[in-house]
């Protein structure tokens, strides 16, 4: 799997992508950051799940956690957001606010789960495409790197590879186990 | 492998997720992955709008809070310098600001933007002529027709008029001129509205059936601009415009019969040691059901006072004309009332940047007590509440 | 003058105004605010002025001033002020910032100046065209009135008149004895 | 006359204006109206440029402050999320940003504005592909080459590439693509510049003569991006670039081969007690003719630290290898020091929304102490400063 990884870091678009390609050739790239491996997928897949109505009261099954996520930044899944939460914002943990897109792509945290004592890889979505700040500022950064390992970096917009830019909040969502 | 890999597409990686809960270790309850979605519908219930004004060239935000707990439970967004209009189901917000090409130069649009409030999303736009009044927001610079058939839009280049959109056609109508006057004030009935003129008269504007012309009235003078002038701030008793001044006179009005008529002009602060005047943007609520007037206010008035802090939020028994109850606050500077029996309170505090909720028990003579505040997170000077 | 004044609280443009003039012609206007006559002037000579030289230490003459004018909000030609200072942003009292635009229109005030003890017309015109704020806020607004006494009202933006509508700034222009 | 006054046009007034004085009372010194206008140039000296990076929407701005009192001199306006770079005469900046019809939504545009800093006026936009990273603020992410013919800037779709802007000509010359990698650093003569990949590698990109083709070199592997990664923040010493990682080792790196290669690596916080760590967004700046290093530390390193406030700023002889100084400071997360024989440090306090300018002692093992401080209004993590 963290050969799949490393070539996700390669992510490119467009015009540049052969030429993009060729020089990935060249690169004698190592293993590493195995654990962010599955990071990545949480935020490609959500165009697919455009809504649901369940208003924020399901999360996830297996985590041992409340119906109701608590809102402190401390919580564990919070671990390595930057940005403000979206259950602050008329969404949820997992929801972006009405009338807001999810990000097509995200960064990952890998956070230790206190239930259960295991790590899980949590996707940061920013929700995209309207104006003004809302909730209070959350930031840990665990686990973040700058640009250069993208999956990972808390400081970029990840409204970026939206149509509309704007970002409105971020949630997290618990995308798999860290293994 | 890895060759392939870095030409996945969105749907690749889908099935690759697909296979993530087999890799997850047997549990007691076996671990779901979670999904990100974007929420369909706002929170239902009763809410306050705040319009969250940007005067820097960013957008501004009508925020959607529970009237319940005051949470965040949707936005819509906009340009530079907002104002605003809630539909009388709550159901529709109508916001005019200012898109200008490089924000603070270039080309410019004045634009009105109506929301869904049940989804927080944009439904309509539709482009105004480029002469909005740039000024701090108050309800009376933007109004419903009582049919909410018209939109009535304040226009300032500084020539002041009015620009009439007809809802049901998406388009502007007619501009009226309104030279030397200011605010809008609808009428109950039909299509007409009222105007605040620089000489301390009011003109009435009645619209044509179709909307494109309009007759004016002009009324005798009501109010001193010199000595004391009035704010732009206003709100209904039952048939009547209430108005107040500086120096806390609320002007009673009747627009019913075309054109304004002083019906009573009542002193609230003369007879109050300290020198109280009106503090702040929304000053003038009525509660319908007790008849109660709630009005923030400050001791210490002087020339330039009339927008800072209130130090106190009265509750005053119009009908009687009596003072009931002082309640003290802390950097508040608009009020609203519901017109519930039992009313409540919201209030904005500019400084502070924040929306505050108040109980109001009316066996304690409609004395306030907060109970519940969150960020507004900018400039604000008008809010709504909606069932 | 007080008439002169009046009529200048009918300012209009394009075609509103055939018909404005005609409800003016209607209005049984009174006289008031006189000593505010001279204040519309100030506004709107500007663009005949566009730039100087002189580094702004060029004040008016005959108000018994310093060369270099106080900062402080509580100056006496601040009396009307609503805004942010100019001086503290790269301009001057009396001059916009490099690269701004005076504002064509402005709200004015009628100051008592400590030095002679007359009262003087000031003019407060905001610099347009550029974002960001800067300067500390000032906001004294005596004599300030809502926008049905437009010349007066400190809570409009002055760029309203200008192509470039942000506001940067607030300079403060003597243009007058109050009589 | 009443009705004559209210055609007037502007030139009518302005020959009204021109009888006041004849109205004025005598007096000693006879009373001249003032006359408003737009100063033409900006106050000459020593400039500091701090880049106030709006990410709601609203404009950025990079503000110009006298390097003498940090009073503020100039702006120039740009988009949402802006990157900055200065001319090395100081005459020019250059910002990068993005225009987006509905501020957060709508058409977008990533435009080039080039401002002359005598006069803080634009004189020239270039749109560029809608691919500029929208990313916290790093010198790194937008750099002039060194002859300043070219205009490197990063683009993250979070595909990485590097827009090549040619600034003879005013046009996009090329995308260079580069996978993996983030951050450039131009090199000393020609056209070539390294960038920094996720392996713990850097990949030196040589452009073509006509700037429209390149190659590529990669190093060895320079660091280990999951124990202890670098920042984006870099500085020239000599030659040579200079990195920090997150535990306050300095990478000393030389790109003269058109290849980045290993100097040296010096840990400079590892025998200091209190788990010590880099902490601040610009955190590398190196003072030439003293050769001393200039690092926001901060204690009590742990994960997800590495951008919070310095506790102290050091002063650390890089060839020496030893810990000079370390000035106690408070809220500080980006420093910059210049390259006089008695260095002036600037640094930033993104929450207390300042730029504070240090005297720098350097008979006192190269002490600093804050002489000045102005407000920044915004959220800033890079700064410049020019003669």
């Amino acid at each position: 799997m963290a050969k799949l990884l490393e070539n996700f870091f390669t992510w490119m678009d467009g015009a540049a992508e052969t030429r993009a390609r060729n020089i990935a050739h060249r690169a004698g790239r190592r293993s590493f950051l195995q654990k962010a491996g599955w990071a990545l997928v949480g935020g490609v897949v959500l165009p697919m799940l455009p809504y649901d109505n369940s208003n924020g009261v399901a999360y996830a099954r297996g985590l041992g956690e409340p119906d109701e996520l608590p809102e402190d930044c401390e919580y564990w899944r919070y671990c390595s957001l930057h940005g403000s939460l979206c259950s602050q914002c008329g969404g949820s943990v997992t929801q972006c606010p009405p009338g807001t897109q999810p990000s097509k792509v995200a960064w990952v945290g890998t956070c230790r789960n206190p239930n259960d004592d295991k790590d899980y890889l949590v996707s940061y979505n920013d929700c995209c495409g309207k104006g003004g700040g809302c909730g209070e500022g959350c930031s840990r950064q665990e686990g973040d790197r700058p640009g250069y390992l993208m999956g990972l970096a808390s400081e970029s917009s990840w409204c970026q590879a939206n149509d509309n830019k704007g970002i409105h909040c971020t949630v997290a969502i618990v995308v798999g186990l860290a293994e | 492998m890895a060759n392939r890999f870095s030409l996945l597409t969105c749907s690749a990686v889908l099935a690759l997720q697909l296979a993530v809960p087999n890799l997850a270790q047997a549990q007691e309850e076996p671990f779901v992955p979670e999904t990100l979605t974007a929420k369909e519908m706002v929170d239902p219930g009763p809410k306050v709008f705040v319009n969250v004004q940007n005067w820097g060239g960013g957008p501004s935000v009508v925020r959607f809070y529970s009237a319940d707990d005051l949470r965040v439970v949707g936005t819509a967004d906009a340009g530079a310098q907002s104002h605003f209009a809630i539909s009388a189901d709550g159901k529709t917000v109508y916001i005019v600001s200012g898109y200008y090409s490089r924000l603070s130069s270039g080309t410019a649009e004045h634009v009105l933007r109506i929301f869904d409030t049940d989804t927080a999303s944009l439904t309509k736009e539709v482009q105004l002529p480029v002469k909005v009044s740039q000024y701090t927001d108050d309800a009376s610079l933007m109004q419903l027709s009582a049919d909410e058939k018209y939109l009535y839009v304040q226009n300032a280049t500084p020539a002041t008029s009015v620009t009439v959109v007809d809802l049901e056609k998406g388009e502007v109508v007619q501009e009226v001129p309104s030279p030397g006057c200011f605010g809008i004030y609808p009428s109950l009935k039909g299509h007409a509205y009222s105007t605040i003129c620089g000489d301390g008269t009011f003109t009435t504007m009645t619209l044509s059936a179709d909307g494109a012309t309009f007759e004016s009235q002009k009324s005798d003078t009501i109010f001193d601009p010199e000595e004391d002038p009035i704010y732009l701030s206003f709100d209904r008793a039952g048939a009547d415009l209430l108005f107040i001044s500086y120096k806390g006179v609320v002007h009673r009005l009747s627009d019913a019969g075309g054109i304004i008529k002083a019906v009573s002009a009542t002193p609230i602060a003369e007879s109050v040691e300290g020198d109280w005047g009106t503090s702040g943007y929304t000053v003038v609520s009525y509660n319908e059901p007790n008849g109660i007037l709630f009005v923030p206010m400050a001791s210490g008035r002087h020339d330039g006072s009339h927008y800072h802090d209130a130090e106190e939020i009265w509750a005053y028994d119009l009908e009687n004309k009596k003072l009931l109850y002082r309640t003290p606050v802390e950097g508040i500077t608009s009020v609203i009332t519901t017109d519930e029996e039992v009313p409540t309170l919201f209030g904005l505090d500019i400084g502070g940047g924040k929306v505050v909720k108040f109980e109001v028990d009316p066996e304690a003579k409609f004395a306030a007590k907060p109970v519940a505040e969150n960020a507004t997170k900018g400039f604000t000077t008008t809010l709504a509440a909606r069932q």
